[in-house]
């Protein structure tokens, strides 16, 4: 499968992991970054991660963050994701099975790499079973977001950058 | 403070207790449930964005469902919550506005307590709202 | 297979699922609970030393003190469980035979898949076995 | 506070952080092992992190392993301790609270390092709240151990490392 992956600065060396172990699965990863420690902004990569998933460029989608909030919210915000942020692998296959998610996070500070690996595994591995009332659920949740420009548009947070480099975002 | 509270027919009862125990501690609640976790979440996001209710909390099965309705609108930030330490950074660095919570995994005494977690933090704001800028910008 | 259950008053109703939860799959279940967490525990570690069961799982509020009774006992590996990675590795690794619960803690359904988890792995052996020993060389 | 702390080889990496935690809280750490990731066996670290713990040299020890459990029943074997092995701050704090658990513990692969410092911070700051019934459960727990040779016999694994060396441990 081919498997985009996001996280942010606070956990890029988890997010290496669970690339690793997705990679030892033989799986295709797209590792949209970030690719260090240095400070950057999680919508960013959600974004990125969201995009590859609703475009089908991958069948789905990893968001890592340190609780998994910030950036799963990203990638959520893209028409035609689903994502799911879990702490659990009950959970995990749940979101496939009834909603038939297509982003799995996690908080790499809240869980471990065990743990992750379970998750990541049992979520690859569980189906979608569908229902009139579930495909009725996803197709109301994919229809919450009108066409916009969030997928094309990849200068979307230039404004927003530019005002950080300038300082108007500070402690 | 008032909190905007739902759950469907799978969170009913760990919603009652949530709501027993924040009106214990002195909290105001809205109970906006619905059978249908699509409109109950919709009532709880509506009262964020329109009613100045400023937290909501959804209940069901795995609380994924009402993070994928809650989180696609414009001006929300929502959290699947399991444990202390995202009850509490949600609310630090994602001003998080709506959290989730799944019958099926958390259990009634933890869940309460997540719960309060929740709506006492504070949003730390600085360097963070670019983040929040950015998610607004999306959709 | 035969499984040891016990509770205190704490972890009863959670318990009750349990044992419906591993009749229905087909185990046998002995229940041993006792209002005393003490007594409870000791009639699991008792079953398990004595009468030729493989399996225990006890319940209370939180999961900790059956532990610290447990695992004082020689020949006994007593594991915590809070989700799906130890349920199984604990049993791999460690040849565990006693899980606790925590009642308020971990929801009804994700209990019951916890404990099925924990009695249906086996054991790896090989390497692992030194790390036992060593267990059963300190009491 | 005099913490002890210890780890197998699968989970240095966490607890060289867990340490450096706790040394930025002001407490004094001893960090009993292991220090790299050179396959070892958890009993060792375990019964260090007990017995420090059980002599008074430390005031509270911290055990993590992979999923937490085999350490942790190596420390709770060593007469007079009392571990908790956790995945949520509450039970931590229950433990403390109801049991004067001693030392505490965690998978390392189980849960990240955020929750782990939440848990190590609540969990020095609860106190035990003692009732006669608790003291009565808890002496009944130091009690189920008779004397033996843990705490003193610091060669007390040297027969089976020896028979490990031999080959006589094998997969």
């Amino acid at each position: 499968m081919k498997i985009a992956i996001g996280c942010d600065h606070i956990v890029t060396d988890i997010k290496i992991k669970a690339a690793e172990f997705l990679k030892k699965q033989g799986h295709e990863v797209i590792d949209v970054g970030t690719y260090d420690f240095i400070r950057t902004h999680y919508p960013i990569y959600g974004r990125k991660v969201g995009k590859l998933v609703a475009t089908g460029e991958a069948d789905l989608g990893v968001c890592i963050c340190g609780t998994g909030i910030g950036i799963n919210n990203a990638a959520q915000k893209v028409k035609g994701v689903r994502a799911a942020c879990v702490a659990d692998v009950q959970t995990a296959v749940a979101a496939k099975e009834n909603l038939n998610a297509n982003v799995i996070g996690c908080g790499g500070r809240v869980i471990g790499i065990g743990s992750i690996e379970y998750i990541l595994e049992a979520f690859l591995k569980a189906e979608y079973k569908p229902t009139p009332e579930k495909d009725a659920l996803i197709a109301k949740i994919d229809g919450l977001i009108d066409d916009n420009d969030c997928i094309e548009n990849d200068a979307l947070f230039d404004e927003y950058l530019k005002k950080w480099e300038e300082g108007y975002y500070h402690d | 403070m008032k909190v905007a509270l739902a759950a469907n027919g799978a969170g009913a009862k760990l919603k009652d207790s949530i709501k027993d125990y924040l009106l214990g501690k002195g909290y105001e609640i809205e109970d906006l449930s619905h059978e249908d976790i699509f409109i109950a979440t919709e009532n709880v996001v509506d009262a964020i964005l329109t009613k100045g209710i400023t937290r909501g909390i959804v209940v069901d099965d795995y609380g994924v469902a009402p993070f994928m309705i809650a989180a696609k609108h414009h001006g929300i930030v929502c959290a699947p919550t399991y444990e202390d330490y995202t009850s509490s950074m949600t609310r630090r660095h994602n001003s998080t506005q709506i959290i989730t919570l799944g019958a099926n995994v958390t259990a009634e005494k933890l869940s309460c307590e997540l719960a309060e977690n929740f709506v006492k933090t504070e949003y730390d704001g600085g360097r963070h709202q670019i983040r929040i800028d950015m998610l607004n910008r999306e959709v």
